[in-house]
């Protein structure tokens, strides 16, 4: 029988070694114990001895090679023995050296204990499991899905890549600049490959930026079991974990009225929305006209289908200043997108290649069809299966209750994002986490609502922080509105961009910034300095002190500070 | 020396120069549980090291008081300078807290709240001054104590000098040890606990018809403020050794000046004492802090002469007032209590002072 | 009850094992005709003969590495090593040997041996006689460690040593060994690994061994008169070591002293410290402190011995320390 | 002492099982089935076999780091002997003792011993324990010259020899304390002449001729079982291989190749073998027989170990304490 020749253990710990010269050579007669090659480790050098007599048959590993210990270096056969098959080619391929039969050294079975856990891992998540590596704790991070949630992979960014093409698309179809502008179309396939290349960057990103922090992210659906353990299954197997303090940061998902159920062909949500491998419909139904139904009703529209928006309230983007709401509406009209308030869906059936939309309109009953169905009418919070009652979570209107620090009623149980249902966005959801792990590090902190921006990108965009004019009114501020108008901007109009304007709301005495509003070209860009302004509990004069590189649009800022303080040199009253 | 070399007692000093916060064990783990910042308390502990005690002390006051970061630079916001020039009041005592200790609006409406600290004499005269949540309740308990307490009153000189002696005697051993800086007041507290010890019945109160003994002997000190007085209690005086007084009474007085008493500790007086020693002031009556049924007055010591066997000698003498509630202490047993508050003072060596 | 010293307490306890068990024999040097060092087997040769109560060469390893050929193979020896000095000179029958035998062979045979020794300064032997290394054997895994501090723990824990299937080092403290106290005259034992109480207090907890129980005790007389209540707890048995009734203590009291004779640098008292501090901390009330001996060799001069032996004085200093964490 | 045919072919077959064991060993370290490190006994073989085949099971013996030939010679099984050098949870000692620290109690093997010279001292315990209980067990203490230099040697054979324990030294003389030749770590040829210092009788024999050495110990033991008392007994002899395996080139930095040479010409089972065919005792096939049955045997024994588990990581507190 074939003996194997390898580089042999030598006692105490060499790993490997160099063959420094064959003693023997290929084909010659050896006897067991005869020195056959000689061997250099760390330590020694030394002869190895023929481990059997017989033909130094085939030798795999030349001299001056350094292998590991136990590499299978020569063969030597018996008298007649043909060389073994696997031997025949060099030293196989993929081989790797003979296992040592000693047993891996597995690192102690440690428990499964963590300092935090967190079960989700999109914007909420991550950043929060990242502030809390930071500050040192041990994080655990559970998603059953892709890393970045909603937001990352069905939401804000696949939006924001459709927009920006959709964008360029405009410009060059609705500008006379271009010879031949107006036959312009846009490749879909191309457009979902783009937006998946940046959803795959980001996500890589994301992964690599938790695995910096030292976050264990771990992939599975989580369930709470009582206490602070905490069971995720993936693949069927399941795995207990441990923490000291827990996050809930499940998100959500879309929302259907009662009756109408999102089937995903006919009946669309956001979700499927963004699957642009379907044809764009010809005309589609938007129910529901929030930030969700807006954006995608521009980019439906930009796209080319007839949009109609069918929202129950009085206006569109209810909550938002009464300005920004009728200028957005009146642009969004001119672009050709339908909108029809105070329309109460009640029932939708589906049609062969339609679906007809019945709709309450002041008592009246309208019917509407449309080839498609987009449910845009909000979002409910991902806590099935989470057995939240295992551990007694209070709820609120469905959503996880919470106080301003981000404590559920159960002591060392947090939660933020769209499962609080409190601000549904992104960077809310970011700042909720900040907030909670803040506290569960032991600092003191509390959610400030009042200085978080919201961001619409529609065409154009519009953003808005703080309180809006009549609810500062209803809180009883006396307060003063300074303007500024898009259509008075240098750069709006070089741009080619002058709709809109910017509306700042401050209280008299103090000049208190309470709310600013901004429909425009990079209006979610142009608020920032007014979000630092009211983090800093900077006054509306010094807002309107700042020199501003020009033309930018950001000197619109600056223009309506002043034109609260009635100092405006560029305004013309409204 | 087979001690071990003992940590807690080596320099606290880290080589940047800034201060180690110095805690028990103990003490970390309940404030880390309770998320108390350590860096608020104050350690009485070897190398002011945090006990269990000043953590326990620290919590009850904080429960009343809020949390208050102190902070070195004035660092406003625009609209926090803007709300206290509105206010009239001064930044210069406030804490701030924005990052690095910057002032807020919102730290600003807080000192508003618990009452401001005017800018000063600036704009005062011909103001109306609203009247602060302390002086509305001195204002309100004074009427009350005058309108339904009878006050009599008693007085008495008090030689100081054996006191003063003693005082001095004691005061380096004090310093050294304790490193607290004894005052004649602590001496003051002492005595009047041991003498109400004698003396259960001007540690009362009157409960309908009935007089109750108050279980323990708290001394309240009244402690002027530039809106008024306050009497931080110095609880169960009678037993507490005259280093532990006067720490006691360090702390408080302390905390009176910077606002940070708890309720508790005003409101547990049994007996105050009121001293406007370092006043200019020999002789004044005070009125009695409700429910309490005693209050003593001190003036300043002057000098008087005096014979003393048959030379004239020159004498340090403070005049002791006392008055109390008719309705619960009579003349008599009120005259005793101050004979025997004299004797204990005068003859510092011979009592447990 | 009846009265005894520590000396007569082992004495009576080496006499009712030879007694009782033909296995049991004595080993050592001098412990026949001259009755040992500290006339501990003092009349045993004439009662129980050459054979049993064997005066060996001086020549450590020899007779500690037979005892436990002997204890291998059925025997019950009990060695005397004059001083715990002389461990050193069979360090590796005790440490190679002894301890590792009943582990290395898989828990193949056993090794019941007992070694006697006394350790402990103040009788003026220097420094090749007096010290206190004890801690050397907790850091050798198969070896038990037993440190009797009075004469009626000295019978209990003995005989319980000699019942023992494990080596045992049953260490006497020197100044111990004059002691009286009550020991019951019939039979009896002390389980090891169970602390004793020897007072109760709930201001701060002394872990003491040996020598420093009984200064300890005076100490805390003192310092009851200041109305402080201090808790000393013996353990007895350093290997195995009662940490529950010490966990218990600390955290009762918060505070924490150990006292124990050998040098202060990774000895009995550090170990017990490092234990509370991994299993105990969140409930101290102040820094735990260590007495112990010095780290340097036992001097001979009365007056030298007596500055390097931790004694009342010494323990008074770490209680004045620690109550200003009261 | 005339042995009969089945003993001489007894003392063969132990050798050969000894030698083939080692040969085993020296193979599977190199392949990385042994953890640690393991000590030889090729070469040596005749003292073993020479001096355990007097032994009852009820003797004892104490054993050194080269310890598989006495413990095979003793009766030690291979299957356990394997997998303990394997580190198995089946072998002599669960994998907890390796090739230096392997006992069976039930066999009278008080162990080998990791410490040159630690087992003196035991073994003479052993010797002090049977006269106590009045036995006629002999104890069989062996050691290598470099031991004869410890104090424990000495220690020993005075106890030994004051209190006339039945304890037979059996110091095998293979020249080398590891790496230090003789020459240079004592100024003695014969270490058998230190039994004069203990007034015990002592005498120095061909190690590797097994016919001489069974004599030799023969008589040794018979003294101790008599109650005569010990016997110092010096082997010289010869170890083929180097001090640990993985010593490079068989130990050619401290010893000349020609030594070895002529040593392994000195091969105590070849000689064993030439003197055992003349007596028509053996024959080429009983050779091959007996070679070819120990083969089995070793093949045996390799199978089980391969086959028996690892300890659990669990076990490390398990037999710190007898409980």
């Amino acid at each position: 029988m074939a003996s194997e020749v390898v580089v042999p253990v030598l006692g105490f710990s060499n790993e490997k070694g160099k063959i420094v010269k064959w003693l023997k050579s290929e084909g010659a007669f050896v006897k067991k114990g005869e020195p056959i090659f000689e061997l250099e480790t760390d330590k020694v050098v030394t002869e190895v001895e023929s481990p059997a007599t017989g033909l130094l048959k085939k030798i795999l590993i030349p001299e001056g090679t350094e292998v590991p210990v136990l590499t299978v270096v020569a063969i030597i056969t018996e008298k007649g023995e043909e060389l073994p098959e696997k031997y025949r080619t060099g030293r196989p391929e993929g081989e790797k050296p003979v296992p040592r039969t000693l047993p891996p050294t597995s690192p102690r079975s440690s428990r499964e204990s963590y300092d935090l856990a967190i079960l989700g891992a999109g914007p909420g998540g991550c950043t929060a499991a990242m502030r809390a590596a930071q500050m040192g704790a041990r994080v655990l991070l559970i998603e059953k899905g892709n890393l970045g949630g909603t937001c990352l992979n069905r939401g804000c960014i696949p939006t924001k890549s459709f927009l920006s093409d959709i964008k360029s698309l405009r410009k060059v179809r609705d500008s006379d600049l271009f010879t031949g502008g107006r036959k312009v179309s846009i490749d879909l396939i191309k457009m979902a490959s783009r937006k998946n290349r940046v959803v795959e960057a980001m996500r890589r990103g994301t992964s690599s930026l938790l695995r910096n922090q030292g976050v264990d992210p771990v992939k599975g659906f989580g369930r709470l079991l009582g206490g602070k353990r905490l069971e995720v299954s993936s693949n069927g197997r399941t795995k207990v974990f441990q923490a000291k303090n827990l996050i809930l940061a499940t998100g959500s998902r879309p929302a259907s009225i009662s009756g109408i159920a999102i089937d995903g062909k006919m009946v669309l949500s956001s979700d499927e929305a963004l699957d642009l491998k379907q044809r764009i419909p010809k005309n589609l139904l938007i129910i529901g006209g929030g930030m969700i139904g807006v954006e995608f009703a521009t980019i439906f529209r930009g796209l080319g289908a007839k949009v109609t928006i069918l929202e129950m309230l009085p206006q569109i983007i209810s909550n938002e200043d009464e300005e920004v709401v009728k200028g957005l509406g009146l642009l969004l009209e001119k672009q050709g997108i339908e909108i029809l308030t105070g329309a109460r869906v009640l029932r939708a059936s589906v049609k062969k290649n339609s679906v007809e939309v019945t709709v309450d309109r002041g008592g009246k009953k309208e019917k509407f069809s449309g080839e498609k169905v987009l449910m845009a009418v909000g979002r409910a919070p991902n806590i099935d299966g989470l057995q939240l009652d295992r551990i007694g979570v209070e709820m609120e209107e469905g959503f996880i209750k919470v106080n301003s620090k981000m404590e559920t009623n159960v002591e060392g149980v947090y939660a933020i994002g769209d499962v609080i249902g409190k601000m549904m966005l992104a960077h809310a959801a970011s700042a909720e986490g900040i907030t909670a792990v803040e506290n569960i590090m032991g600092k003191v902190r509390e959610m400030d609502y009042q200085k978080i921006p919201r961001c619409l990108y529609t065409f154009p965009e519009a953003a808005s922080v703080g309180l809006n004019e009549s609810e500062a009114k209803q809180k009883g501020y006396h307060i003063r509105v300074g303007r500024f108008l898009y259509s008075n901007s240098g750069k709006a109009w070089a741009m080619g961009e002058p709709e809109g304007f910017v509306k700042i709301v401050a209280e008299k005495e103090l000049g208190q910034i309470l709310g600013v509003h901004i429909l425009g070209e990079q209006a979610t860009e142009v608020i920032g300095e007014c979000l630092l302004a009211m983090n800093l509990e900077a006054s509306i004069e010094d807002l309107g002190e700042v020199v501003k590189g020009h033309p930018t649009l950001s000197e619109t800022i600056t223009e309506a500070a002043l034109d609260w303080q009635k100092k405006g040199m560029r305004t013309s009253a409204q | 020396m087979h001690l071990t070399k003992d940590r807690a007692m080596s320099k606290s000093n880290v080589p940047d120069g800034s201060e180690v916060l110095r805690a028990v064990p103990l003490v970390r783990w309940v404030a880390k549980k309770e998320r108390i910042d350590l860096s608020l308390v104050k350690g009485t502990g070897p190398e002011g090291v945090i006990l269990p005690k000043d953590l326990e002390r620290f919590r009850t006051t904080q429960s009343a008081m809020g949390t208050v970061v102190p902070t070195e630079k004035r660092s406003a916001s625009s609209l926090a300078r803007k709300l206290a020039t509105k206010k009239g009041i001064s930044l210069e005592k406030m804490s701030g807290t924005g990052n690095r200790g910057r002032i807020m609006m919102a730290d600003v409406a807080r000192a508003v709240e618990k009452g401001a600290i005017f800018l000063d004499g600036q704009g005062m005269f011909g103001q109306t001054l609203p009247m602060t949540q302390m002086r509305k309740a001195i204002a309100k308990r004074m009427s009350l104590s005058v309108f339904t307490a009878p006050h009599i009153y008693f007085f008495t000189d008090v030689e100081m000098d054996a006191l003063n002696r003693r005082r001095e005697e004691i005061l380096p051993d004090f310093e050294r040890k304790f490193r607290i800086r004894i005052s004649i007041n602590d001496f003051f507290v002492k005595a009047v606990a041991l003498t109400l010890g004698e003396f259960p019945i001007l540690n009362s109160r009157l409960q309908g018809e009935e007089i109750y003994i108050m279980p323990e002997i708290n001394v309240g000190l009244a402690v002027a403020l530039e809106e008024g007085l306050i009497v931080p209690a110095i609880l169960r005086a009678d037993r507490l050794s005259l280093a532990e007084i006067s720490q006691i009474r360090t702390d408080l007085v302390d905390r009176a000046r910077t606002r940070k008493l708890k309720w508790e500790e005003i409101e547990r007086g049994t007996f105050t004492i009121s001293s406007l020693a370092q006043f200019d002031i020999t002789f004044f009556t005070a009125i009695l802090n409700p429910p309490q049924s005693g209050i003593l007055s001190i003036g300043k010591e002057t000098d008087h002469l005096a014979l003393r066997e048959g030379k004239v000698v020159t004498k340090k003498i403070a005049r002791f007032g006392l008055s109390v509630d008719h309705r619960v202490i009579d003349g008599v047993l009120a005259a005793k209590f101050l004979e025997s508050l004299k004797h204990r003072l005068e003859n510092p060596s011979l009592g447990s002072l | 009850m009846r009265e005894l010293t520590y000396v007569q307490a082992i004495n009576e306890a080496l006499k009712q094992n030879l007694e009782r068990d033909e296995r049991v024999f004595l080993m050592g040097e001098d412990i026949g005709k001259y009755g040992g060092i500290y006339q501990v087997t003092a009349g045993l040769l004439d009662k129980f003969g050459p054979q049993r109560v064997i005066d060996t060469p001086i020549s450590e390893s020899g007779f500690v590495g037979a005892a436990i050929g002997a204890a291998m193979t059925g025997m019950r020896p009990v060695v005397e090593v004059m001083f715990i000095d002389f461990t050193t000179c069979a360090m590796d029958m005790i440490v190679n040997q002894m301890a590792k035998i009943h582990y290395m062979f898989g828990g193949k045979g056993k090794v019941p041996l007992v070694l006697r020794a006394n350790l402990g300064a103040g009788r003026g032997t220097g420094a090749q006689h007096s010290q206190s290394f004890h801690a050397f054997f907790l850091h050798i895994p198969g070896l038990f460690v037993v440190v009797p501090s009075t004469p009626h723990e000295a019978k209990g824990l003995l005989n319980t040593a000699i019942l023992n299937e494990n080596p045992v080092l049953f260490l006497e403290h020197k100044k111990l060994l004059p002691l009286t106290g009550n020991v019951p005259e019939e039979y009896y034992t002390i389980p090891f690994g169970k602390a004793d109480f020897k007072r109760m207090g709930g201001d701060m907890t002394i872990v003491a061994t040996h020598a420093m129980v009984h200064r300890s005790l005076n100490v805390a007389e003192m310092f009851a008169k200041e109305g402080i209540e201090i808790e000393i707890l013996d353990p007895r048995t350093l290997k195995p070591l009662d940490k529950e009734s010490i966990i218990e203590s600390v955290k009762k009291t918060g505070r924490l002293i150990v006292a124990d004779e050998g040098p202060v640098t990774c000895g009995v008292a550090s170990e017990i410290s490092a234990m509370i501090a991994e299993e105990a901390i969140e409930y101290l009330r102040a820094p735990i402190l260590r007495v112990g001996s010095p780290d340097a060799p036992v001097p001979t001069s009365p007056l030298l011995e007596k500055a390097y032996i931790p004694d009342e004085d010494d323990l008074i200093q770490a209680v004045n320390k620690m109550k200003a964490f009261l | 002492m005339d042995l009969s045919r089945d003993q001489k072919l007894g003392l063969y077959k132990k050798m050969i099982e000894i030698r083939l064991f080692e040969e085993k060993i020296q193979d599977l370290y190199a392949r990385g089935s042994i953890p640690g490190s393991v000590h030889l006994y090729i070469g040596q073989e005749a003292i073993a076999a020479g001096v355990c085949a007097h032994l009852r099971k009820e003797d004892y013996i104490t054993s050194t780091h080269r310890g598989h030939g006495h413990l095979i010679a003793k009766g030690a099984d291979l299957k356990y002997m394997m997998a303990e050098l394997f580190g198995r949870k089946t072998g002599y000692c669960k994998g907890k003792g390796g090739s230096m620290h392997i006992a069976d109690f039930d066999l009278g093997i008080l162990g080998s011993n990791g410490i040159a010279g630690g087992g003196i001292p035991i073994a003479v315990g052993a010797g002090l324990s049977s006269k106590m209980r009045g036995t006629d067990q002999v104890t069989i203490c062996f050691f290598g010259d470099g031991a004869s230099n410890n104090g424990t040697f000495h220690e020993g054979l005075n106890f030994a020899s004051v209190h006339r324990l039945p304890v037979v030294f059996i110091c095998e003389n293979n020249l080398y304390g590891i790496s230090v030749s003789q020459k240079q770590h004592q100024a003695i040829k014969d270490i058998s002449i230190r039994s004069v210092a203990y007034n015990m009788p002592g005498i120095t024999i061909d190690g590797n001729d097994v016919l001489a050495v069974y004599q030799t110990s023969g008589e040794a033991i018979q003294r101790a079982r008599a109650g005569e008392g010990p016997t110092l007994v010096e082997y010289k002899t010869y170890r083929w291989r180097g001090h640990y395996e993985g010593d490079p080139n068989q130990g050619r930095r401290y010893r000349t190749l020609e030594e070895i040479q002529m040593w392994m010409k000195k091969c105590p089972i070849k000689r064993f073998e030439a003197k055992l065919a003349k007596e028509k005792v053996l024959n080429k096939k009983k050779v091959m027989d007996i070679w070819k049955e120990v083969e089995k045997k070793i093949e045996e024994a390799v199978a089980f170990a391969n086959q028996s588990p690892f300890p659990d990581p669990g076990d490390i507190f398990e037999d710190v304490y007898v409980s």
